[in-house]
């Protein structure tokens, strides 16, 4: 049966409108239309991935699964799929699409964060079970996940990518404790984890010991390529606010701005379009780094844009809306202040990849220039300067 | 004249830094700006009494120390340095300017207590003003009294007076409310005066003391940026020195050193403006430079460190913000960068298009 | 729409690069700028009757090959890749884009000529005159003929036909002077036009036709820039893997690195205004864009293949400085980035100041 | 006697009217004032460097050496007094001095810009004399130059540094051919200097076999610190042509113009005065590696100022001056249109120091940042990279 006509017979079968969004989402897995990619069984048909666009697309409307689920998706299902036991897949997967389960990942460390594979937190086996502790921070979601995968440090006498082991984490286990991390915005869309004495079991192990690097590797490639905020209309997308303010406000005007925001105009629109070329070529089949390059530009125009509003609003300008220390499960770039966004637009060049680390990518990965030299790939994990 | 810093000059900021360094610590700047009193009046006392920061400007014959802008000049580096959240560039420098301006017995009389420290003043008109386009305020003169709401000013809440510019005169009230808004900067406020029937005593019968301290404080202004910048400047420097990744302190990735020169130059070149925005009577064009070149340079210097702190610098605990929110407000106050540019075109014969505003 | 290249394009490219590298290697374009042909007519002719350029965007019906702009822009890129001395943009896209624009017998009389390459054609305009400010000429129209002198006009050496705007009308003319300036760009350089009661034929009624061709040759001329950008791009990239100082490639210095990441991202971007203004029919914003953009990159990239190259790339017998030549000539030819700005502050309603010039 | 003293003396002795150009100086430095912090009988008078100010303020007025005599002057003379035999300094000092020989410097070579000490010009013994084959580039005034100050290598077989001898070449010697190095303005102000088979004595060695890196360093030092264009007054120096420009062409005026070439204004004003501060400084006693980022800045300003004014002259950008092959002996950044002024401007990030090696020496030296790691300290050069 074709998948279409798969799509068509559930929705025959399902009524959304007379069940409940987790009802709804299961009956969806078990028909195999969550991941057709995936095997039977486990949410899919073992279909082709470009059939899933069939599907999104007959499925347009219906209950589907929501933003917190976005790490669980994009980042802890593809692992699980690639390095899990047939167990865990078994375990894991129906309540990771449902929404049953929600899932973190506990991966950046406060010293490691572009050096990922240096980090720290140690797992020391304990019988069949694993003990870890450290520390994790840039936590989306962590103060309600049910769920991280979790990089974890298992030998400290090996050179730092050989000796990572990589887990399943219970988030409401003994010694897990989630702390909000306070940004310069006032808020906390993050948080840090704080790991003690946490007791895992040898099953919530996902991959061999000492290979945690290769199954991070998989996990980071399914995060989305930033390709800088999606599509766009000209004039649109990050560039919208402060046109939008310059037309409101003739009184605020300047000829120095009205040349930086030609400028930044201009510039805004070439890299709308470079990100547009872009789509193209991955649609035809040329992926690659590129994206990478595309991700500085837009961190890059974000800030600049919004600290050019702030100083075209100058008494406004001098103004915040609200510092108030609280949780903050979204980046609203566009529905909040200027600066709020001056603020938040801080981070674009550092979370992701920092700009200085996307630079190193396009001129080594694309450029085909030498890479840094490095001190850290022969030498144990111990023995290494930090 | 001399770019350099005075013997005297080194021995005050020494002082104003060791004060600082005991009393106004990343730390409890921080704990401040959560609270309902932004302003540390307890710092600002020691600066007063133990120091005598306020007066410097003021004359000998009025209770000051006779000191020249210099002087000041130094101790807004250090203040800025420090984000110290105290009210010397509004009361010791634009305050105390307009009062020195203006002349008039009882301007005298309040820049006695303000030398001392025992008196604070503010001025009522928005940070963001520019000297080049002071605009009329909405305060309304009646035989009642002052009137009316003034927003965004700075240095409002430990103001003891404002002065307040209405009706082309300039007026001293103690009668007034102040509300702090939600600010951009956090260890230094904006807030609304609001005047309901106050009593008021004449201190200048027009407003070119405003205009002129102003643009004054706008060439002191560019130390504190300095300063700011500086801070910045340093603490990046350290940490790129002592953070490793890949097994390196990356500050010895050649991209990050050299972006590190290039900003090193520019907080050198600030300084030069900076410095000779101190002199005693700078013209028109030394204070435009000043403020055009430093502000960006600022603003670029804290943007520049809380990028190189990676993740720790986007972290309310870590200090990088305050100087961020500081040295952007700093590129809005008395004058953008802009402002300053369209005064050097004029003041220096740098017309626009000949089809243009002529401005 | 589509910003890529498509196969047919692809193909035209490989065409055009074999026969440049064949005979237009930059040793034989040094050489001819210390020449009296600045011209080469040898390669204009292979160029035309083996490939067949100057006919791609006039029509079959008019012995054309009835492509699109997109065709002529690839063949501009590869042109400006070589630097080629040929008068490509100045015959088969300025002036016949307006003899195509004008549609007039006359006009459609010449273009049976230049679409073979038989004969060559130029626009007695200056090459820095922008399409949003074109000024009248100095040429008289008489009962002799049309008498004066256009300066700064670009191809005029090999052109068999000038389209000389007077009057309010444009007019073809085979009687004329030509005096070479010493130029800027030694690979296009302009000169200077002479008629003296010169016999002509009315083109078109009105001058329309050349402000249309002068925007369209601006949208193009971005993809010949894209290939001046490459050129330099590539040559430096080659060079900072190979040269080696201090026994590394100084390729691996992460500061050149980095500043060659961000060159590439310029570059990329500029291809996609490029392309995009290489559309059918592109507005006034795409082509504004495209010029406002690529014009500053252009220029960014030469100079940093000079830069990168060290002393090698400050000595004539590096071919670099050719390129940083005609990358600056072409930044002010057809509108300068400020130009193009002003366009777009009015199309896309950025307005200036509301006390400014309205512009 | 005080020096102000010797100095009336030699005045009332010597007529500057009354004899050549050549005789005053040769008299000057016969009676110790040529350097008077030389010693006795080598042009000086074993004095205090401050002393030559004062009688160069007393002589004022009277001939002087001329521009072709810089190099001798300013990097050949110290070099000889600290390196040179006896015989050397009566030999070649006198004759330096008054221009009756002049000199230029064999440093840079095709190969070994910024990396000086990586050279390649071979100097091989062979018996008493030495023989020397190689290329040097980037030599002003070679091609009237009767002597040369001449760095080559002389043991491949040890590091870099440690292989070079440094050689006083006879210009006129055979196997020397000197060919004008033509620049992108078309002129030439350098030249390439070919040496094939040179024969030089060894009393022509100045300092040991194998310690060239140490007397080169000497020389290098001695090369004036460029605090780039002097003193200026606000609003000249290097901006000066394009203001001029600005005032007299009304028409050509932008607004894009206008607000960058405000920008640029203020961007040299402020160079002008760390400049200024920057000489203070010295003054004061507190000098340093700042001059290298002075250099830096003017550099760019120069730069940027004559990109701005070819850009700001539209059609009369588009046209030069004079493309004619033909030897310049000045940088006439000053006298010349904006088209050489635009490429000549060029050159000066790359001459004297490239601006990246400036950047690292700012961000090593004042800044204390790591050093880049060096490959090539502790190889035998013959087995360097290259």
């Amino acid at each position: 049966m074709e998948v279409r006509d798969r799509v068509r017979a559930f929705l025959d079968e399902h009524d959304p409108s007379a069940m409940s969004r987790t009802e709804f989402l299961g009956a969806r897995f078990d028909a195999g239309l969550a991941w057709v990619h995936f095997p039977q069984g486990l949410g899919g048909l073992g279909a082709s991935r470009e059939q899933q666009g069939v599907v999104e697309q007959l499925l347009a409307g219906t209950p589907g699964p929501d933003g917190r689920q976005g790490i669980g998706l994009g980042m802890a299902a593809p692992t699980i799929l690639a390095f899990g036991t047939e167990e865990q897949k078994k375990r894991y997967l129906r309540p990771l699409w449902t929404g049953e389960e929600i899932w973190c990942q506990l991966f950046s460390e406060p010293g490691a964060g572009s050096d990922l594979a240096g980090l720290a937190t140690r797992a020391v086996r304990d019988g069949d079970d694993w003990i870890v502790d450290g520390q994790k921070v840039w936590t989306s979601g962590a103060h309600y996940a049910d769920w991280a995968i979790l990089v974890t440090r298992t030998d400290p006498d090996v050179p730092k990518h050989q000796g990572l082991t990589y887990f399943i984490c219970d988030m409401h286990a003994g010694g897990v404790e989630v702390r909000p991390l306070r940004q310069i915005t006032g808020e906390a869309e993050f948080n840090e984890v704080f790991l003690t004495g946490v007791r895992l079991g040898d099953e919530l192990r996902l991959g061999k010991v000492g290979e945690g690097w290769r199954v991070a590797q998989t996990t980071l490639m399914n995060e989305r390529v930033a390709i800088g905020g999606g599509r766009t209309e000209r004039g649109g997308g990050i560039i919208a606010p402060v046109l939008q303010t310059w037309r409101d406000h003739p009184e605020l005007r300047t000829h120095d701005l009205h040349r930086r925001l030609l400028s930044l105009w201009v510039e805004a629109e070439a890299t709308r379009l470079a990100g547009a070329r872009l789509r193209e070529q991955l649609t035809a089949g040329v992926p690659g780094p590129e994206g990478s390059a595309i991700k500085l530009a837009f961190s890059k125009l974000n800030q600049e844009l919004s600290g050019l509003e702030v100083e075209l609003r100058r008494e406004d300008g001098l103004t915040y809306g609200d510092w108030t220390f609280r949780r903050s499960d979204e980046v609203a770039m566009f529905s909040r202040d200027a600066g709020y966004r001056y603020l938040r637009a801080k981070g674009n060049s550092i979370e992701g990849g920092t700009s200085e680390i996307l630079r190193n990518i396009v001129s080594e990965r694309v450029l085909g220039l030498p890479q840094e030299q490095r001190a850290d790939k022969d030498v144990p994990w111990k023995d290494l300067p930090r | 004249m001399s770019l350099l810093y005075s013997d005297l000059q080194e021995e005050l900021r020494g002082s104003v830094r060791a004060l600082l360094a005991d009393r106004c610590p990343p730390s409890a700047v921080l704990a401040r700006v959560e609270t309902d009193t932004p302003y540390d009046l307890d710092l600002w006392r020691a600066l007063t009494t133990e120091i005598g920061v306020a007066g410097l400007l003021i004359p000998e014959s009025l209770g000051g120390a006779g000191a020249t802008p210099g002087e000041a000049a130094v101790v807004l580096e250090e203040l800025g340095r420090s984000c110290a959240p105290v009210p010397y560039l509004t009361s010791s420098v634009l305050a105390t300017t307009l009062l020195l301006r203006s002349g008039t017995p009882a301007a005298e009389k309040l820049l006695a207590d303000l030398a001392s420290g025992a008196s604070t003043a503010a001025v009522a008109v928005s940070l963001a003003t520019s000297p080049y386009d002071v605009k009329s305020s909405g305060v309304t003169v009646t035989a009642d009294g002052l009137t009316g709401t003034v927003t965004g000013v700075a240095g409002a809440e430990p103001a003891d007076v404002v002065l307040v510019p209405a009706d082309g005169k300039i007026h001293a009230v103690t009668d007034f409310t102040v509300h702090t808004q939600v600010s951009l900067d956090q260890t230094r406020p904006i807030a609304t005066i609001e005047l309901d029937s106050a009593r008021s005593t004449r201190i200048a019968p027009d407003t070119e003391p405003l205009t002129y301290a102003l643009s004054r404080t706008a060439a002191l202004l560019a130390s504190e940026q300095v300063g700011v910048a500086e801070w910045c400047f340093d603490t990046t420097l350290a940490y790129v020195k002592e953070r490793k990744q890949f097994a390196r302190p990356i500050g010895s990735y050649q991209a990050i050193k050299h972006r590190l020169a290039d900003l090193w130059l520019d907080i050198a070149k600030a300084r030069a403006t900076a410095r000779n925005a101190a002199e005693d009577d700078p013209d028109e064009i030394t204070i435009a430079v000043a403020q055009a070149w430093t502000s960006p340079v600022t603003v670029h210097a804290a943007e520049e460190c809380v990028q190189l702190h990676g993740g720790i610098g986007m972290t309310w605990e870590h200090p990088a913000h305050l100087y961020l929110k500081r040295a952007k407000a700093d590129s809005i106050a008395l004058g953008t960068q802009g402002d300053h540019q369209d005064t050097l075109a004029k003041a220096a014969n740098i017309p626009a298009t000949p089809h243009g505003t002529g401005h």
